[in-house]
């Protein structure tokens, strides 16, 4: 093969030790170089360069988090790590469902990129975490889309919305996975900074759990699927020694495209390899590609690697080693075969019409090595790419403004007509219906979606035979985490616990998505910290482990940061999907009851939002009250005591009512006062508040006694509020107004299209 | 009506996927001859009356702004074509 | 009954096989491409209207004896250029034209969302579709007219009954030119029409046609999603359903197996 | 290496709602000297070699079966563009 590079070999890494290399370009600090110089003895190949430095980015290596995220780990207890499978670690945690299914789930930022390119950023976050649920050796089976953008006016929102929402739908709609819920929440601080979090769930078999190591010494490393490109790589021009002085490298991609249909025949095809027992590891090809596949298969197996570069198919065959090594082409999974399976392998390839090649070996040396047409580029232990990056004790202090901003609560001016006040919060951004987002999103492909949006929690049957399945829901909520980020994430939490218990599943399993600002900000490293303490403890005292997530820093523009958004996925199951319960009320007569108490919690409400104050304290959590009620609402699914349930949270009674009055287009008959008389507060507050750990049913006459007594045994608050009404077709709160659904419908339905066409 | 064309093909380094996928199916319907595809757009813009300098600046402006995505397509031609010509 | 949800696509002899089932002995032949998504649903929907499921493969030059084929919906070749277009040239379309085409006992052949663009392409059925004149994806429960109740797959319905079933597709616009629109609905053709408002801008608000022969008919949105209470839309023609509990679509798959039994 | 370009437009007497989509757009962003908007496809096929009679013949193939469809869209060109021209 003809040399179209001046490569950088590791001999003459040896014999050129004065060499300077643009690791500074390459984002690596100067003791994170020094570092490297000392691991290999030498100072590194153009190739090495580029591994270390992409592998010990913030984005692979966790820096500045990973002291903290511990605590994940710390905190679990045996009888939490009873359903998991596999933990924290691996590309997503899996959870036995029980009778011999299990899950495997993870939520997934792709926020910067959805900012440049928002139809192309938001597809291939879809695809990156589709690939991580894979590589688990599972069959995806749904995906939910939790999104943050600036304020439903600004010039630049529509762009984002159009483009974000188009992606999402354009990668996961073309993958046939049904989209099951997900967050749409506009406020000015992501005006510069959306957020694109992606959750991926997927099914498999006990036995079929698949794990991303290279063991076996002589078993073949194969890179499948698309061809790779020069996408993402633009620091990697920077190694200009590396190529031809005469020549100046072609240009590389701003962006990277997705190709959904490559990724949809992927999954057939890997799951083909599975069934098939064709594959001893795999792994997915995401941030930092082959780099990252190259050295975590290789450490994480008990042996080393020889792989030959010149062997990768390539889109672009100008890329030179360090590009191939730091292309983040999407598409691509990398596996490890025995010599036995190879043909196997092939075959299944040859099927698919999908493009492979075999790069090289398992070898027992403990070395990576990484040769181009012969010469060795990289030679390293790949635990210290992949596992031994450098790890930040980032100072952190408590903001000074805290004391200010929570000092200044909330003192709302009662709303002279609160009929008028319902029709402005149902109709406002955040409140209004999500119909426009979500109709672009297919929810009945695969045929067992038992509940999707609007519904409190997305509902996928597993097995058919038994009903099995898991109930998903996200959570999270920017502006109790800037009053306190500590109680912030721990009511992030609670919210998708409770999302999923008003579904009817037993809570079993958390996955996260952590949005912060710079971890160079004192003031947001501590937010962060605060956040992961808040979280793990809450985590902990629900009795629901962390199985995975993701960290994404740097949200922010200019000086400030985005308010710190910790979105949490709660995962639940069910015996039966068959008896979830839906978010509206439908039978006349029908009891409505409201569960829990409320007090006067206004402070980072929707209702202040919508008035423009952001100050005090988020409401009060009690997770022993939480728990309770998980159980109340388990229980009523499980002995068909009630016929629907909706959590309240952001925008309180007012919402909930509002909600499953929508669900179905059947109103009801709802009284306030003895809830007033009882909690002390005014009919404003009765509506407005957003005290934790409530959720309203409705209960069938014939189930009255029992729901009661229950309660009463579990000695949580509850009383009854009104009755289900299909003649009259409003809301009809009494004494107050009177709000015909209709209007409210149209209220609720016209924002969206309003804003977006 | 006179017409100008604006022609915007995806960049060269960038993945094409519909591109990938027509060049995966020649072969198969028997075409052999070509060594890849790149699928773009083409707009045709009709004039209401002569086509000005003006016009044309307008045309170009649109071409960069609203028919392509400078992040990952070119504006390759813009154009007045003649009536009889494509 | 032996219920199987293969976790993996492709070809499988015998996708179910309802023992009980008095229909069981008909074979409905499901085509996978690459890129089909809703195959397994349609196998499941056979299965749930008492018959038995094939899957087909593609790049297959064999019908296996099968007695009708359905094209299920997705995105074959990523609908990149046009949705169809590629998959129309598949080995298999080769069969199924072949059979599909002639006379009184030709195949019956039902393609479903993708299905219908494929037909389409293959010119088994006259015009085209474009893009939703809104140009998004929609998802949505959508309310059709049965026009013809008389082809293979609606005789379980009455003339012109209602049903509700999930549309979605981001290129449902059907559009012909008028002659060939006259020649559907003056041949009774038209098989199915959208009620309460047209979702994608469809010529003369059809939402599914047949060939002449009766036996090829196509329809945009997807019956194989309410077939099963609990998985369905939330409402149905009929009236009041429970939760999901839609499953107006089973009438297009019983059609298909009464006839062939009988 | 020579490319073979084929454009291909909606046909006249078919809506086109891409296209009609734009022509909406242009006056809100101030462009307002168009009458109306088509937007087709255009194809470029690379040839690893010369283009003979035989690989124009299979591009003109192409175009027809694969590439449009006759119903909905017309072969407006099937041509040899030279290296430097678009
Ligand atoms: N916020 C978090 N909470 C829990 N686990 C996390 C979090 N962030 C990252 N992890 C875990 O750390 C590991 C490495 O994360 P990541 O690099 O995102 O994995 P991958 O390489 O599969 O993308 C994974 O197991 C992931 O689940
Ligand atoms: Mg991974």
């Amino acid at each position: 093969m003809s040399k179209k590079f001046n490569i950088d070999t590791v001999a003459n890494a040896e014999a050129t030790p004065g060499q300077a290399l643009p690791w500074a370009e390459l984002g690596l600090k100067e003791n994170e170089y020094k570092r490297v110089e000392e691991i290999l003895g030498r100072r590194p190949t153009g190739a090495e360069l580029a591994m270390y430095s992409v592998m010990w980015s913030e984005h692979c290596s966790y820096k500045s988090s990973k002291v903290h995220l511990r605590q994940f780990g710390d905190k679990v207890t045996d009888a939490m790590k009873e359903h998991l499978l596999v933990g924290i670690g691996e590309n997503a945690g899996v959870v036995d469902i029980g009778d011999g299914w299990a899950v495997t789930f993870k939520v997934e930022s792709h926020n910067h990129p959805s900012f440049v390119e928002p139809y192309q950023g938001a597809a291939t976050g879809v695809g990156g975490i589709v690939r991580d649920i894979i590589s688990m050796g599972a069959r995806p089976v749904a995906v939910m889309d939790p999104l943050r953008f600036g304020a439903i006016d600004h010039p630049d929102t529509a762009r984002l919305v159009h483009g974000i929402v188009a992606g999402i739908g354009g990668y996961g709609n073309s993958l046939g996975l049904p989209n099951i819920g997900g967050e749409v929440v506009f406020d000015s601080v992501y005006q510069g900074n959306p957020l694109v979090n992606a959750l991926a769930v997927g099914v498999l078999r006990h036995e079929d759990i698949r794990l991303a190591n290279a063991s076996g010494a002589g078993n073949r490393v194969v890179l499948f699927g698309a061809r790779t490109g020069g996408d993402g790589i633009g620091g990697a021009s920077v190694l200009a020694s590396e190529s031809f002085d005469s020549s100046k490298p072609s240009k590389r991609p701003a962006v990277q495209v997705g190709d959904p249909f490559a990724e949809k025949v992927l999954i057939e095809c890997c799951l083909e390899l599975f069934k098939a027992s064709v594959v001893e590891g795999i792994q997915d090809l995401g941030a930092a590609g082959i780099s990252c596949a190259t050295s975590e298969l290789a450490s994480n197996g008990d042996g080393g690697m020889h792989v030959e570069l010149t062997n990768v198919l390539l889109r672009d065959p100008s890329l030179t080693p360090g590009e191939i090594l730091m292309s983040e082409s999407q598409e691509r999974m990398m596996a490890v075969v025995t010599p036995a399976n190879v043909e196997a392998f092939e075959a299944i390839m040859d099927k698919w019409a999908v493009e492979y090649s075999w790069l090289g070996e398992v070898t027992g040396t403990g070395r990576l090595i990484i040769e181009w047409d012969g010469e060795k580029i990289v030679d390293v232990d790949p635990r210290t790419v992949a596992h031994e990056g450098p790890v930040y004790e980032r100072p952190f202090h408590r903001p000074e403004w805290l004391d200010a901003v929570q000092a200044d609560a909330f003192r709302p001016e009662q709303p002279a007509d609160l009929r008028e006040a319902v029709l402005e919060l149902m109709a406002s951004p955040n409140m209004c219906s999500k119909d426009w987002v979500t109709d672009q999103f297919d929810r009945y492909v695969q045929g067992n979606t038992a509940l999707a949006m609007p519904d409190d929690a997305g509902v996928v049957r597993v097995d058919e035979e038994t009903g099995l399945g898991v109930a998903i829901s996200t959570d999270a909520n920017g502006r109790y985490s800037y009053l306190n980020p500590y109680e912030g994430a721990r009511l992030a939490l609670a919210e998708a616990y409770r999302n999923v218990a008003t579904s009817g599943a037993e809570p079993l399993a958390v996955t996260d998505c952590l949005n912060f600002g710079s971890p160079e900000d004192p003031e947001v490293m501590w937010q962060f910290v605060e956040t992961v303490r808040g979280l793990a403890d809450a985590c902990q005292e629900l009795g629901v482990p962390v199985t995975g997530g993701n960290v994404s820093l740097y949200n922010q523009t200019g000086g400030v940061a985005i308010h710190p958004t910790p979105v949490v996925g709660v995962l639940g199951v069910f015996d039966d999907v068959a008896r979830r319960t839906p978010s509206g009320w439908r039978e006349d007569g029908q009891a409505v009851y409201l569960l829990g108490t409320t007090a006067a919690e206004l402070d980072g409400s929707e209702w202040a939002n919508l008035r423009g104050h952001l100050g005090g304290k988020p409401p009060a959590l009690d997770l022993t009250a939480e728990r309770t009620l998980a159980a109340i609402l388990v229980n009523c699914s499980r002995d068909g005591m009630i016929d629907a349930a909706h959590d309240l949270s952001e925008g309180g009674l007012a919402a909930g009512l509002s909600e499953m009055a929508l669900r179905f287009g059947v109103g009801a008959r709802i009284g306030l006062d003895e809830v007033c008389e009882r909690d002390g507060i005014d009919a404003f507050t009765a509506l407005f508040s957003e005290s934790q750990a409530r959720a309203v049913v409705s209960v069938p006459r014939s189930e009255e006694v029992r729901f009661n007594d229950m309660c009463t045994a579990r000695n949580f608050p509850t009383m009854r509020i009104g009755v289900v009404d299909t003649e009259n077709e409003a809301l009809d709160v009494q004494g107050y107004f009177n709000l015909p659904i209709d209007q409210l419908r149209e209220a609720h339905q016209g924002t969206l299209p309003k804003h977006f066409g | 009506m006179p017409r100008i064309v604006v022609d915007v093909m995806p960049k060269p380094e960038i993945l094409d996927p519909q591109g990938k996928a027509i060049a995966g199916a020649l072969p198969r319907i028997g075409l052999t001859g070509f060594a890849g595809v790149r699928q773009g757009k083409r707009f045709e813009l009709t004039v209401d009356g002569d086509v000005t300098p003006e016009v044309l600046e307008q045309a170009r402006h649109a071409a960069t702004t609203l028919l392509s995505n400078p992040v990952i397509e070119d504006v390759t031609r813009v154009e007045v074509i003649e009536e009889d010509e494509q | 009954m032996t219920v199987e949800t293969p976790l993996i696509g492709g070809p499988q002899p015998v996708a179910s096989n309802n023992e009980d089932s008095p229909l069981n002995g008909v074979k409905i032949g499901v085509v996978t491409f690459p890129g089909s998504l809703d195959d397994r649903d349609a196998v499941r929907a056979v299965r749930l209207a008492g018959g038995s499921a094939i899957h087909l493969w593609h790049g297959d030059h064999d019908l296996h004896d099968v007695d009708a084929v359905i094209i299920p919906g997705g995105f074959s070749y990523g609908d990149y250029l046009r949705a169809g277009a590629i998959s129309r040239f598949a080995p298999l379309m080769e069969q199924i034209t072949a059979a599909a085409s002639g006379g009184a006992d030709a195949l019956p052949v039902l393609g479903i969302c993708n299905g219908f663009q494929v037909l389409t392409e293959a010119h088994l059925l006259p015009g085209s579709m474009i893009k939703n004149n809104s140009l998004h994806f929609i998802c949505r429960d959508q309310r059709l007219r049965v026009e013809n109740a008389g082809t293979f797959w609606t005789s379980e319905y009455a003339q012109d009954e209602e049903l509700v079933i999930p549309l979605k597709n981001q290129d449902g616009q059907f559009v012909a030119d008028n002659r060939t629109l006259d020649e559907l609905e003056g041949e009774g053709r038209v098989v199915f029409r959208y009620v309460d408002g047209n979702p994608n801008g469809s010529r003369r608000d059809i939402a599914g046609i047949s060939n002449i022969a009766g036996n090829v008919v196509g329809l945009m949105p997807h019956p194989e999603h309410a077939v099963e209470a609990g998985f369905g839309p939330d409402s149905s023609a009929r009236g009041e359903v429970g939760v999901r509990g839609g499953t107006d679509g089973l009438g297009i798959f019983t059609s298909v197996l009464k006839k062939l039994v009988g």
